[in-house]
């Protein structure tokens, strides 16, 4: 069992709910792409949204490991400036 | 020509920048008596209609040590490749309301091309790379999440 | 859009243009809220040397009726090619010292591809197109007559 | 006989010694280049000088008269800006 801290950005936060929650994962890792189904499971207007996903701040592929105690930021497409 | 400093800068103000600030720092560059050409652009937030709705106010808010981070790459890299005297970077947090100023790039160098250059590549990779966000706030609490244009 | 107009406009400040004015413009553009982004160009006297000597200050002269009617045509030509909300050029006559400021030129548009573009092609416009010469005014009394590079 | 009057920019203004001078010029029109004949004899240090002639506010070529009345500009290349 581990637990993974998310973030989430602009529009995304209107279907998270929260800017900040976490997410409880069995096993000790599992990969980038096994997260997204999780997100979409609880999340299901994630699915046919554009994101990126970045651990730790940096941004990964879906083939990256996600481990405990690391930062997820869920970010939609840019917009500033 | 100035090396840009090893930790990354601050960029983040919170709300409009005003525009006395941007006379005092075009002012503190009087001494910098190697500048021939400054290029400045400002992002202004505008009065959009989105669905007969006026936008009155964009609301912003990033991953500031992400986009921190990110920028001081860009600055790097813009430093590598224009001979630059310096640049400087302002961008908005939280509550800027239509007719206030968003975003602020200041680039100066001693000959004109490479000081607009630089400058406008600067506001190309802020829009396209910096984690920041938008939510333009309409009529009625109603509000709707900025989309940038290529 | 708004049309440029009809009669030529005065670009001619005598000495320096100050940051505070370059303040106040941006500010006075505030109430402009079709306005996304403006571009600036600022020409800065700058400290070159001159067969050991430095430059202090350059004395600028014109053709001022020939300078305003030409710069009169590229405004034309400018709108014509750009959707620009609005365009203000001011150059300085007579002397600006090293380090002040001769020349502010301030595009404005809804998105930022116009403004930028136009600024551009203002400053090279006037660069190349304008009866404007520079007199490098050295130590000791000498002066040197100022040459635009391509 | 005619009157021109001539005003010289920049570094001619060196040469001619005055921004402001008139030419009293036998005849009714003279072209361009005839003009710059004048000029060339009476300060020969133009002559090595690139510039451009301006009859009442227009650039004119060699082929172009000169009459009466005109004001005439000779203007170095410039460096505005």
């Amino acid at each position: 069992m581990m637990t993974v801290q998310l973030m989430s950005y602009g529009a995304l936060t209107d279907i998270t709910g929260a800017n900040s929650f976490e997410l409880e994962i069995s096993g000790e890792k599992i990969s980038v792409a096994e997260l997204k189904l999780m997100l979409f499971s609880q999340f299901p207007a994630l699915e046919g949204k554009t994101f990126r996903i970045a651990v730790n701040q940096r941004f990964v592929s879906d083939e990256s490991d996600v481990k405990a105690g690391v930062q997820i930021a869920l970010m939609p497409p840019f917009s500033g400036g | 020509m100035e090396m840009s400093d090893k930790k990354p800068k601050n960029i983040f103000v919170d709300g409009p920048i005003s525009p006395v600030k941007i006379g005092d720092d075009i002012a503190h560059h009087q001494k910098k008596t190697q500048i021939g050409a400054h290029s400045i652009f400002l992002g202004q937030v505008r009065a959009d209609s989105v669905d007969a709705k006026i936008v009155s106010a964009i609301e912003y808010t990033a991953h500031q040590e992400m986009a921190l981070s990110i920028m001081h790459e860009i600055r790097e890299a813009i430093f590598a490749k224009y001979p630059l005297t310096c640049l400087h970077i302002t961008h908005s947090l939280g509550m800027v309301n239509v007719g206030e100023i968003c975003l602020f790039v200041f680039a100066s160098a001693v000959h004109r091309k490479e000081a607009i250059d630089a400058c406008e590549e600067v506001v190309e990779r802020i829009k396209k790379e910096l984690p920041i966000w938008g939510k333009e706030i309409l009529e009625d609490n109603q509000y709707q999440w900025k989309e940038n244009k290529g």
